[in-house]
């Protein structure tokens, strides 16, 4: 059961690795020019070259992104429970909720730059519009789809709704909290970096495009890069958490 | 026939009403093309569809060409044929800012997409007029944030084509007279603007196709000069969005600005002058910051031109 | 004892209309402090029973009335032990047990503060149901019978007023069943609260209950209500008596009735 | 508990309306100009007025969200059972996932549009590589937390690996999956407006990115508008087929 | 009936490394065709052995040997009705006692073709044990009885080699008990599969089985192997005979001895 750990530890490594040696093989291959697509390694390169730039970008996203995830976990999750506890507030919010999500928030940047001015403020609020809405949905649906028969145990205590959201919902709905989580902080970055790229002097969105103008096609994926780095860390982050307070959850895996 | 896939510099709007127009008018039939002509996102996105060969023709700006070229020089390419022979670079501020010259710029902050022409040149207008690179700040911001934000104070000025920000002013009830506009032409900057190029594989193996090519587009603009009513209502059938009285007031603009000048009525359309673009390299360079300049050659070539004949505009 | 602690005049159930009827029309008298067995073929409603008085669910006709009042929505004042044990998986079998201190009054309001004397409280139960050393364990690390056991001790650590057991020893072997029906008189003599138990051992409803109630087939109705004549306290001794004995067989009788009706 | 049904199908016309006589009356008691933020009642009457022009657009980007929604739907299910099934696979594919949905989409586009030129390509790809992420997060977390009772039943009649996922382990995951289909509509719609507005002759987002280059910001409303009501009803679709198809799940809402 | 259809050579269980053992050295032999019975207290090990035995988990220690090949996953012959009735919750009751069907082979081939036939023979195992109009309800739709008798039609229906039963009949009134331990009987003495049940009720261990093992208390082992001396086929009323209440009184001292051991 515990066997290969070594495997399993290599495994991400080994796949990012193969990744990028299929990608570089592809590019060369195929001769594909840098303008279009820019081999890893010339990305990683030009990375380096930059890292100081590149670091400072990097903390400031993270920064905004964080922020802006924050205020999305707090939100989503006591509108989720609103929306998963009451048929007429589900009713009443789903299908303004779902209508503002399908909207692209980078529409909505220019109108909150009018409000906030450039910079931090409209990225924060971008990556929470971005990223709040899955969370509503999973900590809805796991508060919807509770066994009743577990609600029945606090029911027949004269628990208060609360209590029951408390103890039994939200423990309930740790897994569906956590699978929405993963995809929360994803779109947390991106909305924060799309926010860059509108009004922005500052971050990796800026950067992107800033490199983009000048051709710079290995910086822009560098940007990526570094993107995609950081969100598997906070991705990871949450990983960590959710083992710890999901085991029993996902008891069944110790025999596969 | 052959079809030739056209990417224009930027959206269906009143400048790019011409190839529309020459479309058609089936100017492009008569050579025996089929062109299918695709909306822009700006000049950076013009060159790369040329060059990876998503587009056989695009319309980009020069200068950016040049800085493309300084980036791959093993990809380089080249322009075939210049449109803009003057080009809209610009700054815009109000009236009440009490900035009258460029010297009053200092300290000042500056809005503008990174990518934005007129700001990407900004450096050879400062070096042309005595300033200093860090004597201003910009702020960086998608195009339309551009003018609202110039009318709201948030920035003291902006950069952009004259074209295109002179009328989004109007649209936000700022009239040219309460704009104080420097246009990079006025302060002995000779550049060029926007051409178009063509892929490796057109000049190599279809250089009949685009003289053919380059003739619909003259007669397309001079159809637009002659009458830009009819351009506009082009237009209008593949963008039925379009306001054409802001775009007819465009395309006019541009006309008489960027098309119509000294140089093209004495030559026609399409021809850059050496020792002109030489020194537009000169300041390129300087403004982008690279050591090996091309020469002119290497950015432009004639060898497609259709004869003069055909390139008259009236 | 005032007759009618728990009172059902003419209740019926069913579970959505157009159904058949799960419960006939059913009454009942349940004194204050009363031991009261239900027995009944399987199907016969005995759950559904539980759920009406404890204001689960509520009747389709009729009415249910606890303590003189209406029963409208769950009762503060229950204990109940599912037929399935229905542990919550996220909890160690102690806190599960602890589970009804987090939520009824007053305790919820003292258990941070007293919090070790709550645990001091929960682990004695535990042990008095054998489950000494198991505290820590998740509801999945145990077996069956001891999942049924931390159901009982989560039942009875606020001390109800009312207490519901659905078949609380099904998965116990004899022996842990009947020193459990011991530790349950000795509770319920020392307090005496009122308990509604289903079950199908017939010994287990003549050791325990006053009065023993017999369902009929589905949809269920009470067919025979009998008073028990045994003394109390009853021990182990008294399961060998004639009088026991033969209540055992009376009820017997009445249940193939029942099933051949 | 069946009370008030004529409530209940009100309610969401009753908050839309809300909303709307809201963001009304807040535009007009701070005059906010339109090119900031227009009124509903402005984006309505100016859509009616181009509603043909609409209607084209928003026809293609229906067509092209569901195409790239449909490819997500397929291809998500098959990752998310890999990834919910093998260990192996989740340690190895998770972190790629991850890194690849942190980055936005729209930096993708100029990409593909090399490879595929302008307009509906793009737009599909688009709108799939935005959306399968959540599909795969909730199919593979449905899966590793499906209850080893239940699969200890197939278990035990020698059920294969695919029976086991086939029989338990997808309509375990149902709950999950739905939720998800949510936000995967929502981001395709996103995804593939966005696409339209790098690049495309055709489609809302170009609508959108015409007007607002225009300063029609009461158009790019209008656009917003469609595309938030073309996302309410592939999402009522869904929220259908979901309370067919998992009433068990939800068998704990009739009483309450 | 050769012996040693069902082998487990000095097994033991722990769940996980550094816990107690779950499971103490155990051995057994199992003929083919015999039907065995475990007793013994609560959380000693009995599901566990079943677990073992059907593949469903390794031995920490020790071999299990089933049909001469060593156990190594899940097995293809077996059908199981769990402690829980573990019933599929979206599938309806016929359609989870056809489950077998849909997995077992050469079932699985024939099902989509004779669907009507096999749905026919579920209907009748259904009816035999009660459940006929219960077909299209849900499992969450059934009283706990009720559910556990469509498990136990789950586990027969497709005629397993080896029958696994965990408390079958735990939530059954003693009629209903009774008439299954029948039902049980004719099907076993028609076609005589292997079969391993456990249970607390020493009359059913005595009533069914050919060989009777008593296990002891957490880590359980087994203690006493007792032959069954009754002739078959038994019926109710050899429950009334001396060796049958002999045997029972056997095992119930038996089973307190290890208790207080
Ligand atoms: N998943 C598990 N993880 C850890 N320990 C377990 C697990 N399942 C059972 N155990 C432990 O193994 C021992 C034997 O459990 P098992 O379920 O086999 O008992 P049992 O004889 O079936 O009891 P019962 O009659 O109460 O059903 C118990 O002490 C229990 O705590
Ligand atoms: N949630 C439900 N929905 C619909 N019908 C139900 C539901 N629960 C129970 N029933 C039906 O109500 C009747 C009574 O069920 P109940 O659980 O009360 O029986 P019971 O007497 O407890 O039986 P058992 O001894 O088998 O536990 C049964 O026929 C059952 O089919
Ligand atoms: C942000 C920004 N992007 C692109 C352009 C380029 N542009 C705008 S209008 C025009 C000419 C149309 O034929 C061109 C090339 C710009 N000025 N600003
Ligand atoms: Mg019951
Ligand atoms: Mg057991």
């Amino acid at each position: 059961m515990k066997k290969k750990p070594n495997l399993s530890k290599a495994a991400p490594w080994l796949s990012a690795i193969g990744l990028f040696v299929l990608w570089e093989l592809i590019v060369r291959i195929f001769n594909i020019p840098p303008y279009v697509l820019p081999t890893p390694s010339e990305s990683i390169i030009v990375g380096w070259q930059f890292h100081e730039a590149i670091w400072m970008h990097a903390v400031h996203t993270l920064y905004t992104t964080l922020a802006g995830f924050a205020i999305a976990v707090v939100f989503g999750v006591i509108l989720g429970a609103l929306v998963g506890s009451s048929r007429a507030i589900y009713d009443a919010a789903n299908p303004l909720l779902v209508g503002f999500n399908s909207v692209p928030k980078v529409a909505l940047v220019p109108v909150l730059v009018m409000w906030f001015g450039i910079g931090t403020v409209p990225a924060i609020i971008t990556a929470f519009l971005i990223s709040f809405f899955p969370i509503v949905v999973n900590v809805a649906t796991g508060l919807a789809t509770l066994e009743p028969e577990l609600r029945d145990v606090l029911r027949s205590l004269g628990a208060t709704r609360t209590d029951i959201l408390v103890k039994v919902g939200f423990p309930r709905a740790m897994p569906y909290f956590f699978a929405s989580l993963k995809v929360a902080i994803t779109l947390a970055f991106v909305g924060s970096v799309i926010s860059e790229t509108v009004a922005s002097n500052v971050g990796v969105g800026y950067l992107m495009l800033s490199a983009s103008s000048k051709f710079n096609m290995p910086l822009v994926f560098a940007g990526l890069l570094v993107i995609a780095v950081m969100g598997i860390a906070m991705y990871e982050i949450f990983n960590v958490i959710e083992r710890r307070s999901t085991k029993w959850a996902n008891r069944g895996n110790q025999t596969t | 026939q052959m079809a030739i896939k056209f990417s224009l510099d930027w959206k269906f709007e009143g400048p790019a009403a011409p190839y529309l127009l020459a479309k058609k008018n089936g100017y492009f039939d008569e050579e025996g093309l089929d062109v299918t002509i695709d909306s822009g996102n700006g000049s950076v996105g013009a060159i790369t569809r040329v060059a990876s060969g998503a587009y056989d023709v695009s319309l980009a700006d020069i200068n950016s060409l040049v800085e493309f070229n300084a980036s791959n020089p093993d990809r380089a390419m080249k322009s075939i044929f210049m449109v803009y022979d003057r080009p809209p670079f610009s700054l815009f501020m109000l009236k009440k800012s009490g900035i009258t010259k460029p010297e009053d710029l200092v300290g000042k902050t500056l809005g503008a997409p990174v990518f934005d022409a007129s700001r990407k040149l900004y450096p050879a207008f400062a070096s042309a007029t005595g300033l200093k690179l860090d004597d201003v700040t910009w702020e960086s911001m998608d195009p339309p944030l551009r003018e609202p934000m110039l009318v709201r104070g948030d920035v003291d000025a902006i950069s952009g084509h004259y074209f295109t920000s002179i009328l989004n002013l109007q649209a936000q009830g700022v009239t040219k007279d309460d704009l104080t506009v420097f246009q990079y032409k006025d302060f002995g900057m000779d550049f060029y603007g926007n051409g178009l190029l063509a892929s490796p594989d057109m000049m190599e193996n279809h250089a009949e196709e685009l003289r053919g090519f380059l003739r619909g587009v003259v007669k397309g603009w001079r159809a637009a000069i002659a009458d830009p009513a009819s351009a506009i209502e082009a237009l209008k059938e593949v963008d039925p969005l379009i306001d054409p009285a802001l775009e007819l007031q465009r395309l006019q603009m541009a006309i008489d600005e960027n098309v119509v000048t000294p140089d093209t009525l004495e030559n026609g359309m399409g021809l850059v002058k050496t020792d002109r673009m030489a020194k537009a390299i000169d300041q390129v360079a300087l403004a982008f910051g690279f050591e090996n300049k091309p020469t002119v050659g290497d950015v432009f070539t004639d060898i497609f031109m259709p004869g003069a004949e055909d390139r008259k505009i009236k | 004892m005032s007759k009618s602690f728990v009172e059902l005049n003419n209740v019926r159930l069913r579970y959505s209309e157009g159904d058949d009827l799960a419960l006939e029309t059913t009454n009942m008298k349940i004194g204050k402090g009363e031991f009261i067995a239900v027995v009944g073929p399987s199907g016969c409603g005995k759950s559904s029973l539980l759920k009406l008085v404890s204001g689960l669910m509520p009747p389709s006709e009729g009415t249910v009335i606890v303590d003189n009042k209406e029963v409208a929505g769950p009762l503060k004042i229950v204990g109940m032990a599912f037929q399935n044990p229905t542990l919550l998986p996220w909890r160690t079998t102690l806190d599960n047990v602890l589970l009804p201190m987090e939520i009824v009054k007053p305790h919820r309001n003292r258990l941070r503060k007293n919090r070790a004397e709550y645990e001091e409280r929960a682990r004695k139960l535990l042990a008095s149901v054998g489950l000494e050393g198991h505290e820590d364990k998740y509801p999945w690390e145990l077996s069956g019978g001891m999942q049924q056991r931390a159901s009982l001790c989560r039942s009875l650590i606020h001390e109800p007023d009312l207490l519901m057991l659905d078949e609380p020893f099904g998965a116990l072997d004899a022996f842990t069943r009947e020193e459990l029906w011991d530790i349950l008189q000795n509770l319920w003599m020392v307090r005496p609260f009122t308990v509604i138990l289903v079950t199908h051992d017939l010994r287990e409803a003549a050791y325990l209950a006053d009065t023993i109630y017999v369902m009929s087939k589905r949809p269920g109705k009470i067919l025979v209500e009998r008073e028990n004549p045994l003394p109390r306290p009853r021990d182990q001794e008294a399961t060998f008596t004639q009088p026991f004995t033969d209540l055992v067989h009376e009820l017997r009788s009445h249940i193939r009735d029942v099933r051949e009706s």
